[in-house]
């Protein structure tokens, strides 16, 4: 049954477009860009959640999905953007690799991590699919993180691989049990507030978010 | 009436109890110097007198054991058989004396220094030295070893104020360390066979155990215990550590805490290995050779006199150790009677190095108390200034120079006699014996040059410094434990015939056979009497000697009558100042200049002249020798060690985005490990 | 009982929260943590002495080895506790905490050690959102103090360690993932019990990856190099009680996380992939730590690069296993808490005296602190493993196992890596312990609550050096069973 | 008993009585090949005798020591002479000490020397101190060397039995390793003796000499004493030469026959001995001290190829 739903188009249709909102992150040099596209990226998330609890009939799973709605989707970018209006960031990504490598490094990672996942050759074709999907999402997460210089970003890098981590879990195993995903909703939230207040810090004592001051701990 | 046994655990207890009321009152009563030098000390002594009771019980009686409470993983046990008494007895005897002489030494610390501290550390030492020699369990013994180390690093640096003492220290317990290391490998192999931690199960395995790993084992050993012991080219700690200590503990340091290493030299070597392999011997041989050649080179340059003697405890090392080494090239070979000669020759050195060491030590200490200084060219007149020290340190002085009929000569005539006792051997061996036996004969030369000169530059003429001019005497208590060391010194030395049987039954114990009537008796006078006629007698020759005195005392009749008290003479100028003296540089140069490839002698001159070229106002001299094993092995490792260190510091760069690469540098490697299929 | 245990940091937390005075909120914090205490060593008892116990719908959960947890970390939170009294009142005295961040600084560390405790009986998967958890309060904790530095690095821990963290949740997932084929979508295919009895079915690849995804995970919250970056910036930088608690119990929680995984992996791979890889980077870990150690110039960096190295110790003992490899790796758990306490405890004493944290600025603390010098001399001693000390016998027992399990090359290198750490870092603390205190040094210990603390410790350190009691040893035994 | 006592107190006449003559012996041979005439074969007993009578002049810088080292050290030397085989092998205390013995007794002299010499202050007397103790410290290894090729030749260090045997042995005794370890102990006897090349005993510069720089502060009777106790020192070192390389002669047992045979035949041999020494000492320079140690390395050479060849004929 698994197998109906992850192979019919829409599952498969979402999911690229996951990756295409990635890219978007990838490829975008502003701000508020990056953020917007992240907020389709976790709506589109939420989709795929409630596709599978449809066709798997868990409410659990709904719960979940409309959690991912709220928090991922709304909450979260609401935050960001409160961030940057409040500490005046300049709107510029600050990049220490280029749009257009970044774009190309983006995509080699998901090629690795397509061929990764089939060559462990466990999986049917329609759930490492899903789970390349995940692992690229992880991997250009992490690969945001180290390129982008402002603290603000890497923060977005945290998120992206979140999702991903998200998407495996639900193509995989269908979610988690409920007070799991509950207790892994909630740290993910109070995770961003968290850094929220960090970058207001960051920001207050060194008067810039850029990582680049961040240097002084060595050693 | 309490059976004998009860009787010596008794014994045993009451040592183990006075260290402890010794370094309890230590800290209760660290308030009052005085009070709390006192207490603390008498009460090691007490220990000390008990120590010696149990000890020769043991070594006359039957072997000792006591188990202790505790778990499967950690099992405590003691065992006190004659090797293990013989040494708690050369422990007991230096710390009676040592403990007497504190009393008095301590007084240097009164109101400067935190007495109960001193007092604590000290009873606490030697209690693990006692416990090193007695422990019955792998774990145990590198507890109360490192214990043992621990306690004489913090002793060492208890003057830590200056800075070299620092430096001492700090080599010190690295090198202990890295010794250490190197016993939990040996123990580790031994432990691996027997499947035990217990000596009793080394003892067995030990002998089973495959050829390489018994080589590896013995390797590992010769290395741990003999940094401890000071062999070249472990021995770079000695120099440093032992002069920063009190020289109260120096004493105990030099005299005794090395010995330990010795001792367990003996126990794996012997009791756990088993014969070995004959190489085993003959390394043993080399090392303790060469030891004792670059100890007293060293020492014979030494301007420091209490690094002058931690030089010259790594020369006594290598004595010891080329008896331990001949007897294990007997054993080996199946000769155990020869074997028994050398050990018996080794351990015999081993008991007067701790006396006339701890002697000597308690002499610098005794200089150094009234000087306030180590540097022999400042000392000079004391004989003057410090009769009954003199006298008592001259006794020492003979005693390690091994000059008849002192406690050194008779241990260096039996070490040398078990050396020519492989005749019986073949060519290789008759070789290698006769090589070291003409080192150890240079080393002895050389010895008697270097504490010629420490004496004459030192004690004789008129003194070279203030310090030297207003020394006073020791007080009394310094002078009885000096003197405690000095009768002991020359009973050693004339006494041979009523050590030699109690050691024969402490060698029984690892070599099996008795070698008394069989291979050496003890005849008339006292003589002892070797295979082929070769014999000593050192009390008749010492009753020869007064007879003798017969003789001048005639000649001189009346001498004192007709004698005019004139200056000295200095070519017919007048030279009676002490800035005409012999420096101890000039005294030791023709060795010096001998032996410029090791010393590679480095010279600094600097002169200042006045109006003329030809009228010096002013002149330097600097001179110094290198110590090629720090120079040439130590250093460049440590500056490597560094470099290197100090390279891979980058990987800390402070990057955020550096960091998280490594993590996803490190999943990417993980993933192509798993996709290669590894396990 | 778990449930209470879990809810007295909880109130106490709040009843901080609700204090006025910096007496009261002392008070209560102290009562708090014993209280904790107290509940902690109850369950720890029951559960040694009835078998493992369950809460919760099997949400909560104490076995042995989570009794083991949760013994350490109510012990150093107890001391700890003590210690902030002293420590924070020197801050406060001096004017750096006003009484709002007092009351901040001790609510959060009831909260924090909460979620250590959670760590400690959370069933599997809870796991990961309690050891999230710590990280989040935990860099709360650090950016008390408004400097700098100290928000550099709250920064670099949050961020590294949620990544690192989100592997795990990855490895974590595939584990579930692993189940669900065996066991069936059931709420059960989390619990630790479930998945041991099942763990050899699991598809051995998926479990690798999944290894792999928690070793990272774990490990990067462990402290294990090449992913200990963030440690020690975080340990120097937080106020000190944490930086104990950080080094001395919230490692270990981590490392918690890595053997129980450990354990199930190793069911499905097999002994050889889980135990290389474990070893690698237990060495690597240890091999790290030297270059730092010796070089250091910052003691709390040094005492925090020592903690790289002890995870990388206990990981060595896992990975070497057998019973006496991981009787090491657990001893050495506790030893390191206790032993890491002591030296952050002494370190925070020689902060609050001499105002600076430069090793070369600091000298003669034992004639400026009597009480703290010796304390951080037998301290140095202990956590560089010198007998009689209880570290040297965890370490020891680790390496007899590399010994007899065959081990050899490992067993040498870790030696070797001891021996150079034992020369750097005592180098380094001997240096400041001896010579003579620059002028202007008082003599004087800072706070009597500092020493009461750290002679709590001390007693640990110096008695299991010499005897491990019956009731200790089969403690851990028992703990040793689960793992196995 | 009495037999006993009486050939000691022989022997200790004997050494005493004849110390001085071969001093003298040796000077009037020199002079012999010097193509001088030189003073009378007495003229050291002469020497002494006019010493004993002189007052001394003491340094004022002196300790207790100065005064004990001349005594402590002539006793040393004349505990020395009970233990080597002069005329008879069977020495009633022989077995107080060996070889070895013989040659710790002797450094025991020197040791109390060289101490007083440091005594006054003078730094003639500390040169002469470290150079003798320096010398000394070279010769060591080869004698000892020498000591273990003869003792392994007999299998024993003691000196009767080694005389005892090598004069058993007759003509045998001339092996190549006996001849080599001979050179080798000559050699060792020329720096014991402190003759040319090591140390001229005739200079009259302070800063060449090295025995006489220690005993520069000698005067009167304790001159005598340290003057007579180098000479017996000689005495021994050659006896020890003739009896332990060439015993012919010397008697087994106690008859009066052999006794006087052995006197004669020992006077005989140290006569010789003194000859070639003498022979040595003219036709050769002194050497610089810092060239010393290749003299002694030659003997160390010697000593060694003597113990080799010992082991290679003899077979391990």
């Amino acid at each position: 049954m698994s197998e109906i739903i992850l192979g019919s188009k829409m599952v498969q249709l979402i999911i690229a477009l996951i990756l295409v909102s990635t890219f978007l992150i990838l490829g975008s040099t502003r701000l508020y860009s990056c953020v917007r596209a992240f907020g389709i990226q976790s709506f589109l998330l939420a989709c795929v959640a409630g596709i599978v609890a449809y066709s798997t009939g868990k409410n659990d799973i709904y719960i979940v999905a409309l959690l991912t709605l709220v928090i991922k989707a709304a909450v979260i970018p609401y935050i960001f953007i409160y961030i940057i209006r409040e500490i005046k960031v300049k709107r510029e990504v600050e990049l220490y690799v280029n749009v257009s490598p970044s774009l190309i490094i983006g995509g080699v990672l998901v090629v690795i991590s397509y061929y990764l996942i089939r060559s462990i050759n466990i999986l049917s074709e329609l759930s490492s699919f899903a789970l390349s999907a995940s692992m690229s999402l992880v991997s250009i997460g992490l690969f945001v993180m180290i390129s982008r210089k402002k603290a603000i970003m890497q923060m977005l890098g945290i998120l992206i691989m979140e999702n991903g981590l998200f998407l495996g879990a639900i193509s995989l195993t269908y979610g988690m049990p409920l007070l799991v995903e509950l207790g892994i909703f909630f740290d993910v939230l109070i995770g961003v507030l968290i850094m929220g207040i960090l970058i207001f810090r960051i920001n207050k004592t060194f008067e810039s978010i850029d990582t680049d001051m961040l240097k002084t701990l060595i050693g | 009436m309490v059976s004998g046994e009860m009787m010596i655990t008794y014994l045993f207890s009451g040592l183990i109890l006075f260290y402890f009321i010794g370094a309890v009152s230590a800290v209760l009563l660290n308030k009052k110097d005085g009070v709390c030098a006192f207490i603390s000390f008498i009460s090691a002594a007490v220990a000390s007198v008990f120590g010696i009771i149990f000890s020769l019980s043991v070594i006359w009686g039957d072997p000792f054991s006591l188990a202790l409470p505790g778990t499967s993983f950690l099992q405590f046990g003691i065992f006190v058989d004659a090797l293990s008494a013989f040494f708690i007895l050369v422990i007991s005897v230096a710390v009676f004396a040592v403990s007497i002489y504190s009393i008095g030494y301590v007084r240097e610390y009164f109101g400067k220094k935190n007495i109960g501290y001193l007092g604590f550390l000290y009873n606490i030492f030697i209690l693990s030295m006692i416990l090193v020699v007695s422990a019955n369990n792998a774990i145990m013994f590198l507890i109360v070893w490192e214990l043992m180390s621990v306690i004489s690093y913090l002793l060492v640096v208890y003057e830590h104020e200056k800075p070299e003492t620092r430096k001492a220290g700090f080599i010190y317990i690295v090198m202990t360390h890295i010794g250490t290391g190197f016993i939990i490998l040996s123990f580790l192999i031994l432990a691996g066979s027997s499947g035990s931690f217990n000596f009793e199960t080394f003892r067995a395995a030990g002998v089973a155990m495959p050829p390489l790993l018994r080589d590896m084992a013995f390797v590992f050993a010769l290395i741990g215990f003999g940094t401890k012991a000071g062999i070249v080219p472990l021995h770079i700690w000695l120099p440093y550590a032992h002069p920063a200590a009190p020289s109260n503990v120096s004493a105990l340091m030099s005299g005794v805490m090395i010995k330990t290493a010795i001792f367990m030299m003996i126990r794996v070597f012997f009791d756990f290995l088993g014969a070995g392999q004959a190489w085993w011997g003959y390394l043993v041989l080399a090392v303790g050779t060469l030891s004792a050649i670059i100890g007293i080179l060293y020492a014979v340059v030494e301007p420091d006199i209490k690094r002058m003697l931690a030089f010259s405890s790594i020369e006594n090392v290598g004595i010891i150790l080329i008896g331990i080494g001949a007897s294990m090239i007997f054993f080996e070979g199946g000769r155990p009677g020869l074997a028994a000669i050398a050990a018996i020759a080794a351990l015999y050195h081993l008991l007067n190095h701790s006396v006339f060491k701890g002697l000597l030590f308690m002499g610098a200490g005794s200089i150094i108390f009234s000087t306030h200084t180590k540097n022999i060219e400042k000392l000079g007149g004391l004989i003057k200034k410090m009769p009954v020290s003199s006298v008592l340190i001259l006794v020492g002085v003979l005693s390690i120079s091994a000059l008849p009929p002192f406690s050194g000569f008779v241990s260096e005539w039996l070490t040398f006699q078990s050396l020519l006792l492989g005749f019986n051997f073949n060519t290789f061996t008759m070789i290698v014996l006769s090589i070291s036996a003409a080192v150890l004969a240079l080393t002895g030369a050389l010895a008697a040059f270097c504490f010629l000169k420490t004496f004459g530059i030192g004690f004789l003429a008129l003194p070279r410094s203030e310090h030297a001019e207003h020394a006073t005497e020791a007080n009394t208590p310094m002078l009885l434990g000096m003197g405690l060391f000095a009768i002991l010194s020359i009973l050693l030395g004339i006494l041979p015939f009523y050590i030699l049987p109690a050691l024969d039954r402490v060698t029984r114990t690892f070599i099996g056979v008795s070698a008394f009537s069989q291979f050496f008796s003890i005849s008339t006078f006292g003589t002892i009497v070797l295979p082929a006629k070769s014999s000593l007698s050192t009390p008749l020759l010492l009753v020869l000697m007064f007879i003798f005195l017969l003789v001048p005392f005639l000649l001189l009749y009346n001498a004192r009558k007709s004698r005019a008290i004139y200056e000295t003479w200095g070519c017919g100028q007048p030279v009676s100042t002490s800035r005409n003296e012999y420096t101890a540089h000039a005294f030791s140069k023709p060795v010096e200049m001998w032996f410029k490839n090791l010393y590679r002698p480095a010279r600094q001159t600097e002169a200042t002249y006045s109006a003329s070229p030809f009228l010096k106002e002013s002149f330097r001299f600097e001179s110094r020798v290198e110590q090629v094993f720090e120079e040439y092995i130590y250093d460049p490792v440590v500056r490597f060690v560094m470099a290197k260190s100090q390279s891979a510091k980058v990987v800390q760069t402070g990057s955020i985005h550096a960091y998280l690469s490594y993590i996803f540098a490190t999943l990417i490697i993980l993933f192509m490990f798993v996709i290669a299929g590894g396990s | 009982m778990i449930e209470y245990l879990l809810l007295a940091p909880i109130l106490t937390s709040i009843l901080c929260f609700l204090t006025k005075t910096r007496k009261q909120v002392e008070t209560v914090s102290i009562i708090g943590s014993i209280a904790t205490l107290v509940l902690g060593l109850v369950l720890v008892n029951n559960v040694f002495k009835y078998g493992t116990i369950v809460a919760w719908q099997n949400a909560l959960f104490a076995d042995a080895f989570s009794a083991f947890i949760v013994l350490i970390v109510s012990i150093v939170g107890f001391v700890a506790s003590f210690y902030s009294v002293g420590y924070m009142g020197h801050e406060f005295d001096h004017n750096i905490f006003d009484i709002k961040k007092l009351k901040m600084y001790y609510v959060l560390f009831h909260i924090f050690m909460f979620t250590m405790l959670l760590v400690g009986v959370t069933n599997n998967l809870g796991l990961w959102i309690a050891i999230e958890m710590t990280t989040l309060v935990s860099a709360l904790l650090m950016i008390l103090y408004s400097r700098k530095s100290s928000v550099e690095a709250a920064w670099k821990y949050m961020i590294i360690c949620t990544v690192g963290i989100t592997f795990a949740l990855f490895g974590t997932i595939l584990t579930y993932y692993a189940a669900v084929k065996i066991l069936g979508e059931t709420g059960d295919a989390l619990n630790w019990t479930s998945l041991i009895a099942v763990a050899d079915q699991f598809d051995p690849t998926i479990m690798k990856l999944a290894f792999i995804f928690i070793l990272i995970g774990y490990g990067t919250k462990a402290g294990l190099a090449p992913m200990h970056t963030w440690l020690p910036d975080a340990h120097s930088e937080a106020p000190t009680p944490v930086s104990a608690l950080l080094s001395g119990v919230l490692l270990n929680c981590a490392m918690y996380g890595i053997i129980r995984f450990y354990t199930i992996a190793t069911k499905s791979t097999g002994v050889g992939f889980t135990s290389n890889l474990i070893i690698i980077f237990g060495l690597l870990s240890l091999g790290i730590a030297v270059p730092f150690i010796i070089l250091q110039e910052d003691y709390k960096r040094l005492l925090a690069y020592s903690s790289v190295e002890h995870m990388g110790i206990v990981a060595l003992g896992i990975g070497f296993g057998g019973v006496y490899g991981i009787f090491g790796a657990i001893l050495h758990m506790f030893n390191h808490a206790m032993t890491k306490s002591l030296m952050f405890f002494g370190a925070g004493n020689v902060l609050l005296k001499y105002e600076t944290k430069e090793i070369d600025k600091v000298s003669g603390i034992v004639k400026s602190m009597p009480v703290t010098g010796p304390m951080l001399i037998i301290g140095a001693l202990a956590i560089t493993g010198s007998p009689p000390f209880s570290i040297f016998l965890s370490e020891f027992t680790i390496l007899a196992a590399g010994f007899l399990q065959g081990r050899y090359v490992s067993s040498v290198l870790f030696l070797l890596f001891l021996i150079m750490i034992f020369a750097g870092f005592f180098n380094n603390i001997s240096k400041m312990v001896f010579g003579t205190p620059k002028p202007g040094i008082t003599k004087g210990e800072v706070s009597r609550w500092t020493l009461a603390a750290m002679s709590i410790l001390i007693v640990f350190v110096i008695v299991l050096g010499v005897y491990i009691p019956p009731f200790f040893y089969d403690m851990i035994m028992k703990v040793v069973a689960v793992i196995r | 008993m009495i037999a006993k006592i009486a050939l000691v107190i022989l022997q200790l006449l004997a050494i005493i009585a004849l110390a001085p003559l071969l001093s003298g012996i040796i000077k009037k041979i020199k002079a012999f090949f010097q193509i001088r005439k030189g003073p009378g074969i007495f003229q050291p007993y002469y020497d002494i005798a006019k010493l004993l009578q002189k007052d001394s002049v003491v340094s004022q810088n002196v300790s207790w020591l100065f005064h004990a080292a001349p005594i402590v050290s002539f006793v040393a030397v004349l505990t020395a002479g009970l233990l080597i085989p002069i005329f008879i092998t069977e020495l009633p205390f022989g077995f107080a000490g060996d070889l070895i013995a013989v040659v710790y007794l002797f450094a025991l002299a020197r040791f109390f020397i060289a101490l007083a010499a440091l005594d006054a202050g003078s730094s003639f007397g500390g040169m002469g101190g470290s150079r003798e103790m320096f010398v000394a410290s070279l010769v060591e290894p080869a004698l000892m060397l020498s000591i273990f090729a003869i003792a392994l030749n007999v299998g024993s260090t003691n000196l009767g039995y080694i005389s005892q045997t090598v004069s058993a042995m007759g003509f045998d005794a001339f092996s190549p390793y006996q001849i080599l370890a001979f050179v080798a102990l000559f050699i060792i006897a020329i720096a014991e003796t402190g003759r040319i090349p090591v140390d001229n005993p005739a200079t009259h510069l302070e800063l060449t000499m090295i025995h006489e720089a220690m005993i520069l502060e000698y005067s009167g009777k304790q001159l005598a004493i340290v003057e007579l106790g180098a000479m017996i020192k000689q005495l021994l070192v050659f006896s020890l030469l003739a009896n332990i390389f060439f015993p012919w002669g010397i008697a087994q047992g106690v008859s009066a026959a052999a006794v006087i045979i052995a006197l004669l035949a020992y006077f005989a041999k140290i006569v010789i001995l003194g000859a070639v020494m003498a022979m040595v000492e003219t036709s050769t320079a002194k050497w610089r001290l810092f060239r010393l140690p290749e003299l002694l390395s030659i003997s160390l050479m010697f000593s060694f190829l003597a113990l080799v060849s010992f082991i290679i004929v003899k077979g391990g």
